[in-house]
C-alpha cells in the first residue's frame, strides 16, 4: 500500500506531492486522455514536466504568488496541469463550469478577481472575450486548443504551447524558480475557490486550503484501501469539488492515473474501454445506464432475455447478501456463479463496470432498486454524504453496512450531529476556510467553533447510519400541521425509471400536489414499441396512457408513503405532467440538475393554483430557451388529474433489510 | 464566420506571445495557382466545354457555377487530368500541361471530392482516410510483408495525420465503422476527409453539399472556410445552393452550355445580366 | 449495325481471310513441309464456320441470360446436357423425337421456373459476381441431377439427320470441298432458331419486355411485366436453346458428361461478340470456329498441336486488348 | 460473451492496429496454434492427416492467393489452376536441375516464377473488367495447362506425363517430400510454412499495398484520382496473388500428393478454389482458411455420409450425389450468406462482444 508512504508531513501541497510522484514513481502513468484515437498518456515525470514548464510560463507573464486563474472547460489533462502550475506558483485555481453562459462567469470572475484564465477551446474563449468588458481585472487569457483561434490576434491571447514553450525558456534562466515557489507553498494556503452553483441566490466562493483537501482526501483513500493502482475516469464537471477530490486531490495522494474522455458525448463508450476501478457517478448516472440496459434488453431475443431475467432474480436474491458477506446457500452461491458467467460478467463488461472495485453515488438521493440493481451484480456501490464546504466527505458508508436509504457514518475525522430543527452538522478538518468576500455568509453557516450547518434535515437512524430526508429549509408543514418534505417525495417519485423528475408543492396547504416530468428515454421507447406516434415532449407527455401510467406511479409512492405516520399525511392527492422539460437553462434547475422550487412555484403559479381550485384542466405559456440560445415560448392545455390515497397503515411492505 | 472583435480595449504588448500579424481586412490574392486558357472538350461531336479560360488564385476559394448540364463537372474533370481536353491549356503551378493521368494530378497536389460520393465502400471510415496518405508512404514491399518495424512506424506516423484530420472534421466516433453504413452527409464528411489527407494544395469540391440539409450545409460551410484558413488550401468548388457560394467565396465564375457567361466576385456576378439570364427559369 | 460498318464487314472479312490465305502459301513456298493448297484451305475454313454455329448456339443461351438479367449464366453448359440427357433418356423410352421434343421443353421449363423461384429470387440485388457463382452451383446440380436421373454412360442421340460427308463445288477446286453434312444441317438449324428468336424479340409483347429489362431494370417495370416472370421466361428460352444446342452437340459427340464443357468454348465467343449481342455471338462464333480450325490445321503442327484448347481464348484475349468493349459493344464513356 | 473488452484500451497506434486488438482473441489464436502445433500431430491419424489436414492446408494457400486478387483487389480470376500448375512444374524443373537447393527456396523461387507469369496474365486487366477479365484469365487456364501437357521438356520427358517430387528434406533427415516424407512431418512443415506466409499476406493487406487494391477493388476511377496507378495495384495483386498460388501447387505436387500431371491442375480446380474464397469470405485471410477446410471436409462428408446411415450405394451414383449436393449448398450458402464464412463469424464475434444486449 503505497498511500501511507505518501503521507509525510513535507508534502503538504499538490505541487510538492506531484514531485514527489515523479521521484518515486516516474513512469506511472498519472494523466490519459482519450485523443486522436488512442488513451493518450503521460507518466507522473512528464506530468511534472508539464506542470512545471506552464508554471513557468506563467510565471513569465506576471502570474504571482495569491493571483487566481479562472479553469474553464472539459476536463482535460492541460486544465489540471493548470491547476498544480497555479499553486506550484501560489496561485489559487478557480475551476468553472463550462457550459454556464457568459454571463454567469463574468460575475464569479469579477467576484474571484481573476487576473488570468486558462480556456479549453475557442468557445470558452468567446466567452472570455465577450464578458471581458465586465471583468477588468481579466488580464490574460491563455487557451488550450488553437482550432479557429488562429485569427484572433489580440495580444492578451496566448495558446497553451505558447506559454509552455516561453515556461522552458525562463526556466532555462531561472532553473531554481520552480523549486523555490514550491517549496514555499505550505499547508495552510489556499488551495482551490470552489464556485458552489447554489439552489438560490448567487454563487458563494469556497475557499479551501491544502489541508483541507488533503487530509479529507487521505482519510478516505486510506479508509477505502485506494492504491496507485487505480483507474478513474474523470468526466464530471471540474468546478464541482466532488471531480477535484476524486480526480486531482485523491490522485495527488495515492498516485493513481486519472483518465479523461474523449468528449462529453463518448463518456459511456470511454468507460467501457477504459474500466475504471474506482468510479463516481451522481444517481441520475446510474440510473441512465439502468434505464439503457432494460430498453436495450427489451429488443433481446426470447432466450435471451429469458437467461437474462432468470439470473437477474438469482442477483436479486443473492447478489447483494455476497456482496455483503452474509451467508449464501450453496445452490445459490453455484447458481450465481453461473450467473456471472452468463450475464452479470458480461453486463458489467459491455457497461465499462467491470474491473470497478469502488463506486460512489452522491449528491441525491438513490433508487433502491437502482442502488440493488448494480450491487447485486456485484459492482461494490456505496453512497456517501458531502458537501463543497466540508472537501467531499461528510458520511461514507463503510464497507459490509450498505443500506439503500442512508448514506453512511460519519467519515474518518469527522463529527456529525443533528441540530434541534433536524438540521445536519458537522466538524472536521475538511472544513472550508471561509465564502470567498463573504464574511457574513460565513458566520450564518459556520459557527465559532468550527461547525459547519449543512442546511440539511435528517436523523440517525438505528444502525447509527446517518439519513437525509430534505433540506432544512424545504421542509415545512401542511395546513394539518404533519410534516411535509418535498424533496422526500419528490425522490420517491423519481425513482421509476418513468419519470424523469418531479416537483412537490404542500407547505401552507391542505394537500399534496405534483409537478411530473417524464423521462423521454423510457417512455419514448414504450412509446415506438406499440407504435404510439408523438412529435414532442409535449405531445408525448400529454397522451392519456402516459397520464395513466404515471398515475399508477403516484399512487405507489402514496402506498408507501402510507406507511410511515410522519408522512403518511403527505400523500400526493393531484398531479400533472408538465408540457416541457425543466431546464438550467430556464432557470428551473441548478447546473448540477437540482430543481428550484421556488422559481418554478412562481413561473407556473397559474398551474398551481389550478391544483388547489379544484380544476381539472389549465392552460399555460412559458418561455423556453433553445439549445442555440434563442427564446420562444411554448403554450400548452394541461391536463390535472386526481390520484387515490391510502389510509396510514404500518402494514405496506418496506424493503427487506 | 468568425469575426474578431474589435471593440476590445487595446492590449497590453508587453510580451509576443501568440501574437500574429494583423489580419486582414480584405483577402486579396495575387499569385496564380492555376489557370485554364481556351479549353475545348467534346464526346463524339458533343460540345462539353467551348473556349474557358479562367484563373485560380493561391489561398482563395473559388466557385464554379452554372445551371445543370454547363460543363462544372466536366471542367473539374479536366482540371484533375481525367478528361482530356481537345484543344487548350492549364498552367498549373508555373507549368504548361496537356494531357496528364489522374494519378499525375494527384501527385502534384490536385484532390478532389465527387458529386455522387466515391468512397471506398468495402473500408472503415480511418481506412478511406488513410488511401489518401499512400502516396506519401515509401516503405517497399519487404517492409510491408514484415509489417513490423519500419513500416510499422511509418503507418503510424500517418495514422495521426489521419488522426488530426478525423479531429478536425469531428468525425472521432465513426473512425471504425464501415463507410457504407454511414449516413449521406458522413460520408460527404469521409470524403473530405480523404481528399485532405493528401494535404493538397488545390482542392476541388463537386457539390460538397448536394443532398444536405440546413445544419449539415452549415456545417460542411464551416469546415470549408477552416480548411482554407487553417491550411491555407486553395479550393475550387461547384455549388448549387447560391447563398453558400456567396457566403463562403472569393471568386466565382460562372458557366452555361460549356461556355464562361461571367467572372468575378460574388458581388460582381450577383448583378451580372447574362447570368441572372441565365438562372431566369431555373428555381432556386 | 450503321451501314458503314456493314460495308466494312462485308469487304472486310473476305478481306481477311484471303491476306491470311496468301500469308500461307508465302509460307507453304519457303517451306517444304507446310501443306497448303487454296481448296484445303476453302474446306478447313468451311468446317470452321459450321463448327462455329455450334459454338454460337451455346453463346445464344448465354447472351439471353446476360442481356436480361445480368447474370453471367455459366450454368449454360450444363444445361445443354442436361437437356440432351433428357431427351435421349425419352427417346430411349420409346417416344418419337418429336414427342420427346416437347416433353424435354416443358421438363426445361420447369427448369427455369425453379431457378428462378429457388436461387434468382433470393439472390436478388446481390453483386453480380454472387450470382454467378450461384450458377456455378446450378452447374454442378444439375450435372449431378441429370446423371443421377439418366446414368453416365455415352449414348447416341439421333434423330435422322444424315450424317454422310458430300462434296460440294467440284468444278471449282480439284476434287471438291468435302463438307459434313449434319454440320450444314446444324448450321442451318441455327439460323432458323436465331430467325425465330429475332421475331421473338421484335413482335411479342414479352419479347419486347426482354428487350426493355436489358437497357434497364426500371423501365422493364414500366412495361407491366415483372421481373420474375420475365426471369423465368427468359431462363426457359435459354433452355430451349439449350435443348437445341444439346441435340446438335449430342447427335455429333454423343450425349455425355463432356457436354457441359463445350460452354467453356462458347466463352471466348461471349468476349469477342459482346455478351449483350445476339449477332455478336453468332459473328464472334463464326470467327472462334473458323480461326480455331484454321490455327488448328495450320499452325498447330509448329507446336506440338492440340491449340484448339486455348487458341480461341488467346485470340479472344489479345482481340480485348484492343478493344475492350468486344465486337459490338458500345463504348464506354466513364463518368464521375 | 466471452469477451471482457472492459480496461483493454490502446495507448498507442501500434497496440490500436494490431491484428488481434482484443486479448481473448489473441488467446484464442495461440490456442488453436498450440493445438495444431502439438495435440493434432500426437492424436490425428495418417488418414486425418494425409486426406484431411494436409490438403486443408495448401488449399488454404491457393485461397489466399486467390482472394489477395479477387477478393481484396477485385479482379476475378478462373486461372488459378493453371497458375498452380507452373508452381508445380517450376518447382519440379528447379530440384531437378538444381537438386542442392533447398527445398523451401525451390517453393520460394517457383512462387516468384509464378508471380512473373501472372504478371504477364494480368496485363489484360489493364484494359478490360468484371467478367471480360474472367473469361480472359481462362486464356492462362488453358493455355498454361496445354503447354505442361505437351512439352516434355516440363516432365523431363516423363512417359505419362506424370511428374513425382524427388525426396528432400527441411532441415537432417525431416523429409517432406518422396517416398520417406512422413505424414506428421509434412503436417508440421506446412502449419508453420502456411501460418508464415498466411501472416505475410494479413500484413499486405492491411498496409498500403493492401489499401491501394482495396481502393482499385471499390472504386477504380476514385483510387485513381488520390493517386493509385491502376497499373501497380493491379499487377502487383496479380504478381502476389500468383506468388501464393504457386507455391500451393508446388506444395500441391511435391508434399501433398508427392507425384502429379497437368491435368490435375484443369479447370476444376481453379473453380474449387474460387469456391473456397466465396464461401469463406471475399477479402478476409480467416475466410480463405474457413472455406479451404469447407470445401474440403465437404466432399469427404458427402462421400461418408451414405456408409455412415448404413445407405449402399454405387460408387457413380454417390459421384453424381456429391455434385448435386454440392452445387446445392453452394447455392444455399450464397443465399443465407453472401459475404462468407468470414462474416458469419465476425457476426457471431459482434454479438458475443456485445452479450447480453442484442445490439
Amino acid at each position: 500500500m503505497q498511500t501511507a508512504a505518501a503521507n509525510t508531513a513535507q508534502l503538504d501541497t499538490f505541487p510538492k506531492l506531484l514531485l514527489h510522484h515523479a521521484r518515486t514513481r516516474p513512469s506511472h502513468p498519472a494523466v490519459r486522455e482519450k485523443d486522436l484515437g488512442i488513451w493518450q498518456s503521460w507518466s507522473w515525470q512528464e506530468s511534472a514536466a508539464e506542470v512545471r514548464a506552464l508554471a513557468c510560463g506563467l510565471a513569465s507573464l506576471g502570474f504571482a504568488r495569491g493571483d487566481r486563474i479562472a479553469i474553464i472547460g472539459d476536463n482535460r489533462p492541460r486544465l489540471y496541469w493548470t491547476m498544480a502550475a497555479a499553486q506550484a506558483l501560489g496561485g489559487v485555481p478557480v475551476p468553472l463550469y463550462q457550459d454556464s453562459p457568459a454571463a454567469e462567469l463574468a460575475f464569479v470572475i469579477d467576484h474571484a478577481e481573476v487576473r488570468f484564465a486558462m480556456a479549453e477551446d475557442q468557445e470558452q474563449v468567446d466567452k472570455l472575450l465577450e464578458l471581458r468588458d465586465q471583468c477588468p481585472k481579466l488580464e490574460r487569457i491563455v487557451f488550450d486548443d488553437i482550432r479557429g483561434l488562429r485569427n484572433y490576434h489580440q495580444g492578451f491571447l496566448a495558446s497553451f504551447d505558447a506559454v509552455t514553450e516561453a515556461g522552458r525558456a525562463f526556466d532555462r534562466a531561472n532553473p531554481e524558480f520552480f523549486e523555490t515557489e514550491v517549496t514555499k507553498g505550505k499547508g495552510t494556503d489556499t488551495s482551490i475557490l470552489c464556485y458552489t452553483s447554489g439552489t438560490t441566490g448567487t454563487p458563494k466562493g469556497v475557499v479551501l486550503t491544502f489541508n483541507n483537501v488533503l487530509v479529507t482526501a487521505r482519510n478516505a483513500a486510506e479508509m477505502e484501501c485506494l492504491t496507485d493502482k487505480e483507474e478513474m475516469l474523470a468526466y464530471l464537471p471540474m468546478a464541482w469539488v466532488g471531480d477535484h477530490i476524486f480526480s486531482y486531490a485523491q490522485s495527488y495522494v495515492c498516485g493513481f492515473c486519472v483518465s479523461c474522455p474523449e468528449s462529453g458525448a463518448t463518456v459511456m463508450h470511454d468507460l467501457r474501454e477504459l474500466g475504471p476501478t474506482y468510479f463516481f457517478a451522481p444517481p441520475r448516472i446510474f440510473e441512465n445506464i439502468l434505464t439503457n440496459v432494460m430498453i436495450r434488453m427489451e429488443d433481446a431475443g426470447r432466450l435471451k432475455r429469458w437467461i437474462f431475467d432468470s439470473f437477474m432474480g438469482v442477483a436479486q436474491r443473492s447478489g447483494v447478501r455476497l456482496l455483503n458477506g452474509e451467508p449464501v446457500s450453496l445452490g445459490d452461491r453455484l447458481k450465481y456463479r453461473l450467473g456471472e458467467l452468463l450475464v452479470y460478467g458480461p453486463l458489467k463488461n459491455t457497461l465499462g463496470l467491470s474491473r470497478v472495485r469502488l463506486a460512489y453515488t452522491a449528491g441525491e438521493a438513490i433508487g433502491p432498486d437502482i442502488f440493488d440493481f448494480y450491487r447485486s451484480l456485484g459492482v461494490n456501490l456505496k453512497q456517501l454524504y458531502g458537501s463543497t464546504e466540508a472537501s467531499v466527505f461528510i458520511a461514507i458508508q463503510p464497507d459490509g453496512e450498505i443500506f439503500a436509504d442512508t448514506v453512511g457514518k460519519p467519515a474518518p475525522e469527522v463529527e456529525i450531529r443533528v441540530a434541534e430543527n433536524g438540521e445536519v452538522l458537522f466538524r472536521s478538518p475538511g472544513v472550508f476556510q471561509e465564502y470567498f468576500k463573504s464574511p457574513e455568509a460565513t458566520e450564518n453557516t459556520k459557527t465559532e467553533d468550527g461547525w459547519v450547518m449543512t442546511g440539511d434535515a435528517g436523523f440517525f437512524d438505528e444502525h447509527g447510519h446517518l439519513k437525509i430526508i430534505d433540506r432544512a429549509k424545504d421542509v415545512g408543514k401542511l395546513n394539518d400541521g404533519s410534516l411535509f418534505a418535498p424533496k422526500y417525495i419528490e425522490n420517491k417519485l423519481k425513482f421509476f425509471p418513468n419519470i424523469k423528475e418531479a416537483v412537490a408543492f404542500g407547505d401552507g396547504r391542505d394537500f399534496v400536489c405534483a409537478f411530473i416530468n417524464i423521462d423521454l428515454g423510457a417512455l419514448g421507447n414504450w412509446a415506438e414499441r406499440r407504435n404510439i406516434a408523438y412529435g414532442s415532449y409535449q405531445e408525448l407527455a400529454q397522451n392519456p396512457e402516459i397520464y395513466g401510467i404515471i398515475k399508477s406511479h403516484v399512487e405507489q409512492v402514496n402506498k408507501d408513503l402510507a406507511s410511515d405516520p410522519k408522512l403518511s399525511s403527505s400523500q400526493i392527492r393531484r398531479f400533472l405532467v408538465l408540457h416541457k422539460e425543466l431546464d438550467p437553462d430556464d432557470g428551473e434547475m441548478t447546473r448540477t440538475r437540482k430543481v428550484r422550487r421556488g422559481v418554478i412555484a412562481e413561473r407556473y403559479d397559474a398551474l398551481v393554483d389550478a391544483f388547489y381550485s379544484g380544476q381539472d384542466h389549465c392552460r399555460i405559456e412559458s418561455q423556453v430557451t433553445f439549445e442555440d440560445g434563442r427564446k420562444g415560448v411554448l403554450s400548452a392545455d394541461l391536463k390535472i388529474m386526481d390520484a387515490e390515497t391510502y389510509a396510514p397503515s404500518a402494514r405496506v411492505a418496506q424493503a427487506a433489510e | 464566420m468568425s469575426s474578431t472583435d474589435t471593440s476590445m480595449a487595446a492590449p497590453e504588448s508587453d510580451q509576443a506571445l501568440g501574437a500574429q500579424p494583423p489580419a486582414e481586412i480584405a483577402r486579396r490574392f495575387d499569385e496564380v495557382l492555376l489557370s485554364v486558357d481556351e479549353i475545348s472538350l467534346s464526346f463524339g461531336g458533343v460540345k462539353a466545354l467551348t473556349g474557358i479560360s479562367f484563373d485560380i488564385r493561391k489561398g482563395e476559394i473559388r466557385a464554379i457555377i452554372g445551371p445543370n448540364g454547363a460543363g462544372k463537372t466536366s471542367m473539374l474533370n479536366v482540371i484533375n487530368g481525367f478528361y482530356h481536353p481537345q484543344e487548350g491549356t492549364i498552367t498549373y503551378q508555373g507549368e504548361v500541361r496537356k494531357q496528364m493521368r489522374p494519378h499525375r494530378a494527384a501527385k502534384q497536389g490536385i484532390a478532389r471530392t465527387f458529386q455522387n460520393v466515391a468512397l471506398f465502400k468495402g473500408m472503415s471510415t480511418l481506412d478511406n482516410i488513410m488511401t489518401g496518405r499512400l502516396l506519401k508512404m515509401k516503405r517497399n514491399l519487404f517492409w510491408q510483408a514484415l509489417y513490423w518495424g519500419p513500416n510499422l512506424k511509418e503507418e503510424i506516423e500517418h495514422r495521426e495525420v489521419c488522426e488530426r484530420i478525423i479531429d478536425f472534421l469531428e468525425i472521432q466516433s465513426i473512425r471504425k465503422t464501415p463507410v457504407g453504413r454511414l449516413p449521406y452527409g458522413l460520408q460527404k464528411r469521409v470524403e473530405l476527409a480523404r481528399a485532405l489527407a493528401m494535404e493538397p494544395t488545390l482542392l476541388l469540391l463537386d457539390e460538397p453539399m448536394a443532398g444536405m440539409n440546413v445544419e449539415e450545409k452549415e456545417d460542411m460551410s464551416r469546415f470549408v472556410l477552416d480548411v482554407n484558413e487553417e491550411f491555407g488550401t486553395t479550393i475550387a468548388l461547384i455549388e448549387h445552393d447560391m447563398g453558400v457560394v456567396m457566403d463562403i467565396s472569393d471568386r466565382v465564375v460562372v458557366l452555361d452550355y460549356g461556355r464562361k457567361l461571367a467572372d468575378g466576385t460574388p458581388d460582381e456576378v450577383r448583378g451580372n445580366q447574362a447570368v441572372i439570364d441565365a438562372y431566369l427559369g431555373v428555381s432556386h | 449495325m450503321s451501314p458503314r460498318a456493314l460495308t466494312a464487314w462485308i469487304l472486310g472479312a473476305p478481306g481477311v481471310i484471303l491476306i491470311i490465305g496468301f500469308l500461307f502459301q508465302a509460307i507453304a513456298a519457303a517451306n517444304s513441309s507446310f501443306f497448303f493448297t487454296w481448296g484445303y484451305y476453302a474446306e478447313v475454313l468451311i468446317a470452321g464456320l459450321l463448327q462455329g454455329v455450334m459454338y454460337s448456339l451455346v453463346a445464344l443461351g448465354f447472351v439471353l441470360i446476360f442481356k436480361a438479367s445480368g447474370v453471367f449464366n455459366f450454368a449454360q453448359g450444363s444445361l445443354v446436357l442436361f437437356a440432351a440427357l433428357t431427351m435421349v433418356g425419352l427417346m430411349e423410352m420409346g417416344l418419337h423425337w418429336v414427342l420427346a421434343l416437347v416433353a424435354t421443353t416443358a421438363v426445361l421449363v420447369l427448369v427455369a421456373l425453379a431457378v428462378e423461384r429457388v436461387v434468382l429470387r433470393p439472390l436478388v440485388n446481390q453483386p453480380q459476381i454472387i450470382l454467378f457463382m450461384a450458377t456455378i452451383g446450378i452447374f454442378y446440380f444439375l450435372d449431378g441431377f441429370g446423371q443421377t436421373l439418366w446414368g453416365s454412360d455415352v449414348k447416341v442421340l439421333d434423330i435422322g439427320i444424315p450424317r454422310d460427308p458430300i462434296f460440294i463445288l467440284p468444278g471449282l477446286v480439284e476434287g471438291g470441298i468435302l463438307i459434313n453434312q449434319f454440320d450444314l444441317y446444324a448450321a442451318a438449324t441455327g439460323g432458323i432458331l436465331v430467325a425465330v428468336l429475332a421475331v421473338f424479340f421484335q413482335k411479342t409483347r414479352i419479347g419486347r419486355a426482354l428487350r426493355a429489362v436489358a437497357d434497364d431494370h426500371q423501365a422493364a417495370l414500366s412495361v407491366g411485366i415483372p421481373l420474375k416472370v420475365i426471369w423465368a421466361v427468359v431462363w426457359s428460352v435459354a433452355g430451349f436453346v439449350a435443348l437445341i444446342a444439346g441435340i446438335m452437340w449430342g447427335g455429333k459427340l454423343g450425349v455425355q458428361f463432356t457436354l457441359a464443357l463445350i460452354a467453356l468454348k462458347a466463352l471466348p465467343v461471349l468476349i469477342l461478340g459482346g455478351f449483350t449481342s445476339i449477332p455478336g455471338a453468332i459473328v464472334g462464333g463464326l470467327i472462334i470456329g473458323a480461326g480455331e480450325q484454321v490455327a488448328e490445321v495450320f499452325l498447330g503442327g509448329f507446336v506440338g498441336g492440340a491449340i484448339q484448347d486455348w487458341f480461341a481464348y488467346m485470340l479472344a484475349m489479345l482481340f480485348l486488348l484492343f478493344r475492350p468493349q468486344g465486337l459490338f459493344g458500345e463504348k464506354i464513356i466513364e463518368r464521375v | 460473451m466471452f469477451y471482457r473488452e472492459a480496461g483493454q484500451f490502446k495507448t498507442s497506434y501500434g497496440a490500436d492496429q494490431a491484428i488481434f486488438p482484443i486479448l481473448q482473441d489473441k488467446l484464442a489464436l495461440a490456442g488453436i496454434m498450440a493445438v495444431a502445433l502439438f495435440v493434432a500431430p500426437m492424436i490425428a491419424s495418417t488418414y486425418w492427416l494425409e486426406t484431411i489436414l494436409v490438403p486443408f492446408l495448401v488449399f488454404s494457400m491457393a485461397a489466399i492467393g486467390l482472394n489477395i486478387l479477387t477478393g481484396y483487389c477485385g479482379q476475378v480470376s478462373l486461372g488459378t489452376g493453371g497458375f498452380m500448375a507452373c508452381g508445380a512444374f517450376f518447382a519440379y524443373k528447379l530440384t531437378t536441375a538444381f537438386p542442392d537447393l533447398h527445398i523451401v527456396l525451390v517453393f520460394l523461387l517457383s512462387g516468384l516464377g509464378t508471380a512473373m507469369v501472372g504478371i504477364l496474365f494480368g496485363i489484360p486487366s489493364l484494359r478490360i473488367k468484371g467478367f471480360y477479365l474472367a473469361v480472359a484469365t481462362l486464356a492462362a487456364q488453358f493455355f498454361l495447362i496445354w503447354m505442361f501437357n505437351k512439352f516434355g521438356w516440363w516432365t523431363n520427358y516423363s512417359a505419362s506425363g506424370v511428374i513425382s517430387a524427388p525426396p528432400r528434406s527441411v532441415a537432417g533427415d525431416l523429409f517432406i517430400t518422396g517416398p520417406l516424407a512422413s505424414p506428421i512431418v509434412k503436417y508440421l512443415f506446412l502449419v508453420v510454412f502456411v501460418a508464415v506466409l498466411a501472416l505475410i499476406a494479413k500484413n499486405l493487406v492491411r498496409s498500403r499495398i493492401g489499401r491501394s487494391w482495396m481502393a482499385i477493388r471499390d472504386m477504380d476511377i476514385a483510387a485513381e484520382i488520390i493517386g493509385i496507378r491502376p497499373m501497380i495495384a493491379k499487377l502487383s495483386a496479380f504478381a502476389i496473388s500468383s506468388f501464393y498460388i504457386g507455391i500451393a501447387g508446388a506444395l500441391w505436387a511435391f508434399v501433398y500428393t508427392g507425384s502429379v500431371e497437368a491435368l490435375a491442375f484443369e479447370i476444376n480446380r481453379s473453380f474449387q478454389v474460387l469456391f473456397m474464397i466465396i464461401i469463406g469470405g471475399l477479402g478476409s485471410i480467416l475466410g480463405s482458411f474457413l472455406g479451404a477446410a469447407f470445401i474440403v471436409l465437404l466432399p469427404i462428408l458427402l462421400n461418408n455420409l451414405p456408409s455412415l446411415i448404413g445407405v449402399q450405394m454405387s460408387v457413380d451414383l454417390i459421384g453424381h450425389l456429391e455434385f448435386m449436393i454440392f452445387g446445392a449448398l453452394i447455392i444455399f450458402f450464397l443465399i443465407v450468406e453472401p459475404h462468407g464464412l468470414a462474416r458469419l463469424w465476425q457476426i457471431g464475434k459482434e454479438k458475443l462482444r456485445l452479450w447480453p444486449f442484442p445490439y
